[in-house]
């Protein structure tokens, strides 16, 4: 079945949830259709969204449906969209910006940053804005240094925004459910290395909730690894690699980057004594600092040793194909990471 | 002073004709409202009941007082840290205003926002931006937010002459263009940014030139007639609402104080300044109704009393009211 | 196809009329040297050789070729990831180029840049902005650069029709024409963004229009006559050479093949694209210089031929090329 | 003496220095004034700071002496002037651009982030970017939600940027002045609440270097404070406070957000083995994560106290006085939370 006869098929009994094995792809594609028949509200904005079904085809079909006036191609012009994002959601609408790649969220980061995510407070909470944007981010597709960030740390210390990165099909779809039903603004960072991953999703699930911290996505005992958006796969994939030597690694899917509430975490450092983060990101500034930063204080006498940052460099990613797969933490320098930790 | 934008000002006179005596005459009440309003922050913040800095519109009543005697209630307007007039206009209660100037709990947004961010929803007043342009992409959205309801409804955006400069601008004019938005963008030329004079920083004065651009309807208003102001709103507005598209008018006017707080506005010179004080809109437009024998020299005085009166109540009460509590919970300001 | 275009494309006869017939014959295989780069790049792509995306310009090789004739030496150019025309026109080493694309040690940015980012400075090749618009306001500091240094260069910017809608454009025009600063901005107008026409994006297919409201001299002219943009260009850098401000050209053009990669570029009718191969300025450039007897069928093949050669060698030893080392100082190429 | 007259005599004898007790606002004048003088092939672009002097007179006299052509009113258009200063740098000069406020980096992070900062890295290592962009921020002046953010934070994850913080006079005339020797693209990060403080600066000093990483300002065993920006002064008025009940806090100013060096705070930490930080900004995102997660793991044992974080609230701030400043940091919070850790 290819995703548009699943979700055919899903049509017939939009409210019967029925487990299926999706790629990320068509779980957002699954999720923005199901919110988008749901709320005649909602609409969503972008680049070659429309007629073409997107440039990386997250919106294909969406058109065909809802017709252009819900699925809106717009100029090159994301200081436009996303502004007017906040226009629509303060006089009654729920819309959906789709950014083509997460590194063009800087043309329009004043309008999340000082527009979107501070009109609700500066309003004295008198105003409510449901927005959610999307933005497709992530290295190792040798797209150069422009094109291949994911863009996690550059929102992470903007307060009004929620941000959360979906790292599995599941995930993408549940999560993007919960982020257009949210009546805050919600910045969904997405990994364009994971669209044509599979994996089993409740396609139809009605009763979604936007999650409220990390989530263990592999019990373990030894030693407890972090990550977010394709890092998380690898972190599966080295805890595989440990596992064949006997060590059980506690893989957690950070998932929430803000609010940021890491109690589950150091739950796990409480039983595992070991902290390892993989983060798709420079040294500085990210998610990662604040995770070792918070679990040193709620967990600090459960630390056997000092907890592990693996990132990308502090230099731009290359081109090349073999200098990118260099920087690009892998299961192998994850699981190595973790073993010198033991 | 600019006299194509004279000549051109009552183009659309057959708009201003439709207002009742009583329409005119409430005209120049809200003009005086606002310039009363204006004084009083001026020497609140001498006293320093108004914090920080603040962005006075004495000068450009006419263009607060003339758009928006051409909306209706429901429509969306957004403005800039120079918005206390767009707010005054559409009918913000005073001591609301001055409450949220003050920092006061019972200001209109709880003492969190602050001069340059008064926000009223309830009266179509969708949020005062303090980044330059940052208010246009907005009121894009709300424009397309009143063409998916279909309600007839349009979306009004002030900004001013310095705003033209910045891609926000550029991508909004564009995009409502494209999408043929009912976006009315009112620019207030007042040929100054802070201490810029509009040709330094911009190829020519007149903004219509630029707006052209996007294929948009334009139109050169004289910024200090408040009837010219109402009838080209009145003019674009109904084009809006009529599925026309958007419309760029820009309003040639002058703010008679300094960009900001305490600011002298030496780098205006003495007899530009001079020129337009004497086209101060809210004089020429009482001298036009007693002219024209719709009011009384003392009838307009006894307005200028009574909204002195009622401002400078709404002032003292708002100065009396409580801060806001440092034990609300701000979290639920933030987030749902 | 745009008549006006056609029509207009002579008018600058006059500076198209004083190159030398070496210079006529020069631009060919400019242009033939492009168009067989770009044909090799989408096999080396469809081979796995260039990694990523890549996004080519056969079709759009006179706008290049043109630009380039009016250079100099020390002036500036900068472009977008479609940058590849440009940066042969002016000069780059082919197999520099290639090596780039491949992502080898012997790249023009030594593997770190890639297909969207050649950057050459020796040649003023100033940089490929991936971010669209990013490139302009960058275009214009070397513009302003070039005036300070009072060398009487000029700086040129490359960028399309997609561009003309973001911020970044708007502030660049208008920082240009403010400042009177010698930078010829040239609009590729390949009539699509990715993958939306023109006209789904702006109100009008014509982009002269849009710059004119920054008071800029503007050109509307026929990107496939090489010629034409050689008259327009050459006009506008001797005026920008000369203290006489910016300009900017409009060329129409087509891109040939999709966007990026493999895009077969469906949103596209038949019809259109039927119509832009007529014009291929290719053919339509040796066609003339056969007809006025510049050269002979048969030369013009030989420089295909030689052409082909000299790009298959130059993607051969690319291909051969090491890869970047894995042990170099990266942050010596991040921080000086 | 008024700033100019001191400048005035100042240059009477350019490379003669003197100690001289000014304001942070002089100090930031005498450095761009000194290094226009050296370096013809400086300049400067900013809104108003022609003739005006600047917005907060931080370009008080330039205009006068060095012409319109090098003290460069610009249109409201932070891209293209940013932007700009990219392709002059490219082309021989060394741009320096004002921010009037920091909160305006939102309107051309893209610059900053995607094209100024990866351009040399892109190029291979090519070119250089000298470029210098000073933007002033920070809170305490009821200037509301967009006017009083420090901004340290957004561009923390950038490679290819550095980021300096002066919280004294004489760092802001002596960080500047390295500053704008730098071959690379510097963010200087200036507090518009310190702008009227006083100290004494090496006025005159030729034999400038960029600072590599944190500094000591006042010595003490007995806990580490780490602050930026205005937080120093409070951090250093704590210090005042803790010295009155016989404890001896070590005050170090971070200074460089990047490249992060954190072996200075370790040292300290070794000695004092508590640490607290003082940030004004949000609790996620920022420099102070990453200082405490890079202090773990370079001085984990030494640590008697998980450190703490003291920062601002995760929502905006407000306008009114009394909440504005309930939630900046004090002296006071900084002290107790010191002696909570002892
Ligand atoms: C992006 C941005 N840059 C700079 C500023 C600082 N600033 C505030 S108001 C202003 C002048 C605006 O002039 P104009 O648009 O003509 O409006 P006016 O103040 O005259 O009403 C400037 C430069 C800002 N708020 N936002
Ligand atoms: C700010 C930004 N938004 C979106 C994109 C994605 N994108 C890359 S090329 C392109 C189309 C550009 O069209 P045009 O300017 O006409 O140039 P062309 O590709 O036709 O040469 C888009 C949308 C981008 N690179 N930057
Ligand atoms: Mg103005
Ligand atoms: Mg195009």
């Amino acid at each position: 079945m290819t995703a548009n006869e699943k979700m055919a098929a899903a049509e017939l009994k939009p409210l019967q949830m029925a487990i299926q094995e999706i790629t990320y792809r068509e779980a957002i594609v699954a999720a923005l259709r199901e919110e988008m028949r749901r709320d005649p509200k909602t609409l969503i904005m972008g680049e070659d969204i429309g007629a073409s079904g997107g440039p990386f085809k997250t919106c294909q079909g969406l058109y065909e449906e809802f017709g252009a006036s819900r699925v809106r191609d717009t100029p090159i012009a994301e200081t436009g969209f996303v502004g007017a994002a906040l226009g629509l959601a303060l006089t009654g609408y729920r819309p959906i910006v789709e950014i083509m790649f997460a590194d063009f969220l800087g043309v329009c980061f004043d309008q999340i940053a000082n527009s979107i995510a501070k009109h609700r407070f500066m309003s004295g909470g008198r105003v409510k804005t449901p927005i959610v944007i999307r933005a497709l981010g992530g290295a190792g597709l040798r797209f150069g240094a422009q094109h291949s960030q994911t863009a996690e740390s550059w929102l992470l210390s903007v307060p009004g925004l929620k941000i959360i990165c979906p790292s599995n099909p599941e995930q993408a779809y549940l999560m993007l459910k919960a982020a257009i039903r949210d009546d805050n603004p919600v910045l969904v960072l997405e990994h364009k290395a994971l669209l044509s991953t599979k994996g089993a999703a409740p396609i139809g699930l009605d009763d979604v909730a936007m999650p409220t911290g990390p989530r263990v996505l592999r019990p373990g005992r030894h030693a407890t690894i972090v990550a977010s958006l394709a890092m998380v796969g690898k972190a599966l994939a080295a805890a595989d690699r440990l596992a064949l030597e006997g060590i059980e690694a506690e893989v957690i899917d950070v998932q929430v980057l803000r609010p940021l509430n890491v109690s589950p975490i150091s739950d796990s450092v409480r039983r595992t004594n070991i902290l390892v983060t993989v983060e798709e990101q420079a040294p500085t500034g990210g998610w990662s600092s604040d995770v070792v930063a918070d679990v040193v204080s709620q967990a600090f006498d459960f630390l056997d040793a000092p907890p592990a940052r693996i990132t990308l460099p502090d230099h731009p990613l290359p081109y090349s194909p073999h200098l990118e797969d260099s920087f690009i933490p892998s299961p192998e320098r994850i699981a190595a990471t973790v073993k010198s930790l033991l | 002073m600019n006299e194509r934008a004279a000549g051109n000002a009552r183009a659309s006179d057959g708009a201003a004709a439709a207002l009742t005596d009583e329409d005119r005459i409430d005209l120049l009440r809200t003009m005086i409202m606002i310039r009363e309003f204006e004084e009083q922050v001026q020497r609140s913040y001498l006293e320093g009941l108004v914090h920080g800095t603040t962005h006075l519109c004495n000068g450009q009543e006419a263009v607060c007082a003339g758009v928006a005697k051409a909306l209706r209630d429901d429509d969306y307007v957004s403005y800039t840290y120079r918005g206390h007039g767009q707010c005054l206009a559409r009918g913000m209660d005073l001591e609301a205003a001055f409450a949220e100037l003050f920092g006061r709990a019972t200001g209109a947004c709880g003492g969190l926002g602050g001069s340059m961010h008064l926000t009223d929803i309830d009266h179509g007043l969708i949020g005062a931006f303090g980044i330059v342009g940052a208010g246009l992409p907005v009121a894009v959205g709300a424009g397309l937010s009143a063409q998916l309801a279909g309600r007839k409804q349009v979306s009004v955006c002030f900004f001013g002459d310095g705003a033209v400069n910045i891609g926000a601008f550029h991508e909004a004019l564009n995009i409502a263009q494209v999408w043929r938005l009912p976006v009315i963008f009112v620019c207030e030329n007042n040929l100054y940014g802070e201490f810029s004079h509009i040709l330094h920083t911009t190829p020519y004065e007149d903004l219509v030139i630029r707006a052209a651009s996007y294929a948009m309807r334009t139109e050169l208003v004289d910024g200090n007639d408040v009837l010219a102001v109402y009838a080209a709103a009145a003019g674009a507005v109904a084009r809006a609402r009529d599925n026309g598209g958007p419309a760029f008018l820009e309003c040639k006017t002058y703010r008679h104080r300094g960009h900001s707080r305490t600011d002298p506005a030496k780098y205006r010179a003495p007899a530009e300044v001079e020129a337009w004080l004497k086209r101060d809109p809210l004089s020429l437009y009482r001298a036009e109704l007693c002219a024209a024998g719709l009011i009384s020299e003392s009838d307009a005085d006894r307005f200028t009393i009574e909204a002195r009166s009622a401002v400078k109540a709404a002032a003292d009460r708002a100065a009396a009211a409580p801060w806001p509590s440092l034990k609300q919970d701000f979290m639920a300001k933030t987030f749902v």
